[in-house]
């Protein structure tokens, strides 16, 4: 994504609404949107997830493939993320190779599941050292509006604990599904008018400055955290946002677990 | 084209294995404006394809270099998305994603009346997130519809449709489990009003005759669905355009 | 190839001439200039052609490789065609990975040769499922007075009706023929000045609109179409077109077959 | 994160491997002014690790699309040398590489008063000569001295230090070997007068107690190593600064 | 450099496989014009070899920044057809290719009027069609050649020629089958009026007497090589150079 | 590197100097700058050095992997050579793919030890066919005060005549030195001010013309050439060069040998 040159205006307009701790569209400050999530949404993928908030919509969809187990660890599967942020998705996202922002997306996302230990790599096995599934999971959004990275890990857990392993199509025994023991959310915070805002849109992730994404697990263990962006963040200030993040998390999971 | 002609596709009353007749196509529905931040954009289903365009523009033209002084240019790109089929996908351009970028691009630019914005670009992104055989076909009549939503001024629609030939029987529209055993292809986008083609591929064989079936099964499916993209683009519009 | 300016003067100038039904060098509409074809002009090849069509001049190298077979063709060799038009055959081709008119090129070159069937993909089998030949036709420019296409596909069916499968160096048999049964011969046609014209000028290409190219089996069969670049025909337009290909693609594949 | 648990990294009184305590950081050496021909550079030599920073600069950027209007951007790459661990790394950037120079970029942004150079570009290089663990840490703290041996005004230093787990203990500094079978790392960088945070990742499995603890040992690290900075700048201007 | 010295290459009379003496240089032929689109084009069969060169320009040279305001850039590409050698070669550019592509520009800098022609371009293609040892030698004389036919200015011609050693032997000029077995490579651009060098190479083993009879076999080869292209010049322009 | 632009100013001053034979710093037209040559000095490395000439410093790193020896070599192992001049050495090295002058860095270095013949290929042979040893040289520069050339070659044979066969390591049989025979060393001679000077800075290099490299083995046979850059020479000059190399590469493969 080439860099927007970033609208004084915009950010004034910000400061402003901050000032009366206001947002764009009406939202208190760690208010989210309405969150829509569906499964089974792509007819060729083994799980899939389609998740809206508001105007920000993102597949993911999980596919599998038989690996050779790394020496290291010859009774495990594998685990890979992909974002390609195509250009599909806003007018601001560019053709070409990943940008940096799109693979730092995929990093984040891909960190909080593998860490919170959600997938058990060893049920993946199929034949110690010989042979083991390959879960591969594709987020892909189709329109950013604002904080891709939540909509994708939300879409990312829907899609994978809905997912069946096709063990028939392989000719490994038989399909069944993919065995997810927890349910990693991700909440992600964004320097809006000069205070965090969780849920930012578009235009508050163009007029804001530093971000901070947050995974945790079922416990409120945590798992992954990500700073991105320039700027400067007080201890006190983490401490909020992390505060929050703990009750999200557990609305977010419900959502996804039902 | 697979050409395994053993494998009996369709029966002894002319009925394919979708229950479909020789020059039947498959049931499509087309929505238009299903992208909130893009200028335009459209979705086409057409059997289990399930085919997404989105449009933006006209914007400035950069770099400088790929401007022209006389229009815009159409920036197409056609993309599988990596669950799309069966077998994933890896991400990234490969060669066959890019013709049919560039004859999608030729095929619309035939149409939209690029010298209206002099040195600007129109981007159009084509998505395939579910693939089933026509997918080229279904990119194109997205975009189509797409651009319209965007009111990018033409002065046609295109509708691309492909027929094909199995068991030595030549048939419309072709799905996935047909064109694994298919012995011809023959994509065309045609201009609903004037009738031109602004598109046409083929490949495999078909003898002079076939060719003609072919030819004029195509045409016949193009105002069926000309119909569903103007209902579409009705619907998104409120219904009063 | 970066698209060059278009000179409006040449256009105006095609224009009137096509009102006049002439021609920038004096033929008739459908009329070719001389075609030379020589065989087993390249000494590291195992079939090899050149092509002459005015200043437009081609190679064609057939190489073998030995490959694993596709698992689902367990019994079938391989063919592939690769064209790569390097800056040395003209000043708009430019260095570079493969330009897309290089990439379409190559692509529909392939496909009229491969879709005919002329070659027995089975014949090419070695050992069932463990080793076929893999034919590799490489196309290659080295002056480009216009219409590449025709010079390519002809110097391909060339190069392939002269090959010799290397049997005996890769230690797999005897040196052989590679079994070529038909000569599927393409025509491309320009829109110029209005109309279409067969076998431009690469003055007429840059000046001209809209190309079909045809490719046409012994039997008058159709292997492969192609339109390319901006621009709209009618149905009698290619009627005419298709009329014309068949009585050319027949003198063509005389030339080549002797 | 490894997660073998059952490898013994600690003892019975609380101490790990290579003889630390748990809130114990490596030895660390700082050294500045060590590439002749750059404006600015250093080396940490943080336990095993060997990392050196150069920055050049501010110059004029180019091309000039990534010029910025009001300020100077932080041109920053991470890189590890082929011959810094044990399995020779094959030279090019990989999806790593350009996340930790993304972050990096980011952390140093946020003290470096890029907007009295508008227009211009600073490069900061770091390279990764031995490797074992926490090398994206060191690299923040050597281009932190390398950006104040260049004389590039910033509003505070960075310095960055990770914690971690390991057999269910919270430790500071993980090495090699007990990275190998760490259950977490929380690498931040600190301001060093405001004590503010402009870089912060996490990954792995940490309780809400857990997490506190691992942060308090970050932040308890940052005065001392602080110190070091400030007296490698001091050796290499002459001991007068 | 392959170095088997146990497969005799030379005979008890000095005589090589292909029958040359130890000084002699392959069969060459020389033409020049071959390429009609072209400004100017050569082509040099040597024993086996086929080298065919061709020049565009000068033009502009674009983009801006490789312009140089004093002088004419030579913007040179070696490059070996997949169809050149026994093992066909994967398209695309290769560090070998590189090296010589930097090496021939050199070469020929070295000798062309660039200053005539400040903020342009001159393109050297240099595409090698058959290979059979000392392809890179072939490219600089057809260049040479091309440039020449081409109307571009020069101070001198470039002639180059490889020696080498086999069997513990120096000869000139090795072909494939001796290359194979070779223990030296010696090739050199040599100026034909002032018989300065503007490209040397080498490789393998040669004490400083075998080093001094490859050069002086290098020199030899020069003058009857001129008259060649000299030849393959008047030829091209109606014999009235 | 981005070539640049040569600064005339420059260009004179070092003309001036060469009348009165003189030379930026000093230097007499072939004495080079004192050369320290540290090994040992890089921990995860099978070998390894650090030499500094001036300003100009660079390492060298000697790693090991286990490689399939090549079909028509069975008994051979492999070397190769990598240079990545990467752009923390100097403003005037730019990241991104290999630019030329490090691709000739790389190539020129590795062709120089390769030719000598001072590895033994054949004693890294573990299994015929098999297993074989393949020795990767990576020469790094850390500050480019000119000279680059000699300054990797001299740290390569250093890494190369210090590095140990990592046996045990891959469990292969025992650590043992890495057998090299001969200690080829490299020269280099750069036109500054219209004559060639020796150990060329890197203010002589940007002012300068065409440079000739020179490796010579222990028995002053020649193992390597090149000539960089535009110019012309005469084979007067290259005698009086190649004469000042003979004793000069002596001395440099004493201090390497001790």
């Amino acid at each position: 994504m080439a860099t927007p040159p970033v609208p004084e205006l915009l950010k004034t307009h910000l400061t402003k609404l901050a000032e009366s701790d206001e947002r764009l569209d009406g939202r208190g400050r760690f208010e989210g949107r309405d969150v829509i999530v569906e499964t089974g949404v792509l007819a060729r993928a083994e799980g899939s997830a389609r998740v809206q908030m508001g105007d920000t919509i993102v597949l993911a969809g999980v596919k599998f493939q038989i690996m050779t187990p790394y020496p290291d660890r010859p009774t495990s599967g594998g685990f890979m993320t992909s974002a390609e942020v195509r250009p599909v998705c806003g007018v601001h996202w560019e053709a070409g190779p990943p940008s940096p922002e799109a693979i730092e997306l995929g990093r984040v996302v891909d960190r909080g599941i593998r860490e919170s230990g959600c997938i058990d790599m060893e049920d993946l096995c199929i034949l110690p050292g010989e042979k083991a599934w390959q879960v591969i999971l594709d987020v892909f959004a189709l329109s950013d509006d604002g904080n891709l990275f939540d909509a994708f890990a939300t879409a990312a857990m829907a899609a994978l604990r809905t997912a069946i392993i096709p063990g028939e199509r392989f000719d490994v025994g038989e399909d069944r599904p993919l065995p997810v023991s927890k349910t990693p959310m991700m909440c992600s915070y964004h320097r809006v008018g000069g205070r965090f805002v969780y849920d930012a849109l578009r235009r508050e992730e163009i007029g804001g400055g530093e971000r901070i994404h947050i995974t945790l697990g079922d416990d409120n263990h945590v798992h992954s955290l990500q700073k991105g962006l320039k700027g400067a963040f007080t201890a006190a200030e983490f401490d909020e946002i992390m505060e929050h993040a703990r009750s999200r998390c557990a609305e977010l999971r419900d959502l996804v677990n039902n | 084209m697979g050409g395994y002609s053993d494998v009996q596709m369709i029966d002894e009353n002319g009925i394919r294995v979708d229950g479909r007749t020789a020059g039947e196509i498959r049931p499509v529905s087309i929505n238009a404006g299903i992208i909130p931040v893009a200028d335009g954009s459209a979705e086409v289903i057409w059997g289990t394809n399930h085919v997404i365009a989105a449009v933006y523009g006209p914007m400035e033209a950069h770099p400088r270099k790929i401007q022209k002084q006389d229009r815009a240019v159409l920036d197409v790109r056609y993309n599988m998305a990596p669950f799309s089929t069966t077998d994933r996908i890896r991400p990234g351009f490969n060669r066959r994603s890019r013709e049919i970028s560039k004859v999608t691009a030729e095929a619309l630019e035939s149409v939209v009346l690029t010298e209206l914005y002099p040195r600007s670009k129109i981007r159009v992104e084509i998505e395939v997130i579910t693939a089933e055989a026509g997918t080229r076909c279904a990119g194109i009549t997205a975009a189509s519809v797409a651009l319209a939503d965007a009111g990018i001024p033409m002065t046609d629609m295109v509708i691309s449709v492909a027929s094909g030939k199995i068991n030595g029987v030549v048939v419309c529209d072709l799905n996935k489990e047909e064109d694994n055993y298919g012995e011809a292809d023959l994509p065309m986008g045609v201009c609903a009003n004037s009738g031109e083609l602004v598109f046409l591929q083929m490949d495999g064989d078909l003898s002079p005759e076939e060719f003609q079936i072919a030819w004029d099964y195509n045409m016949e499916a193009i105002a069926p669905v000309h119909e569903m993209m103007i209902d579409a683009l009705k619907r998104s519009n409120g219904g009063d355009e």
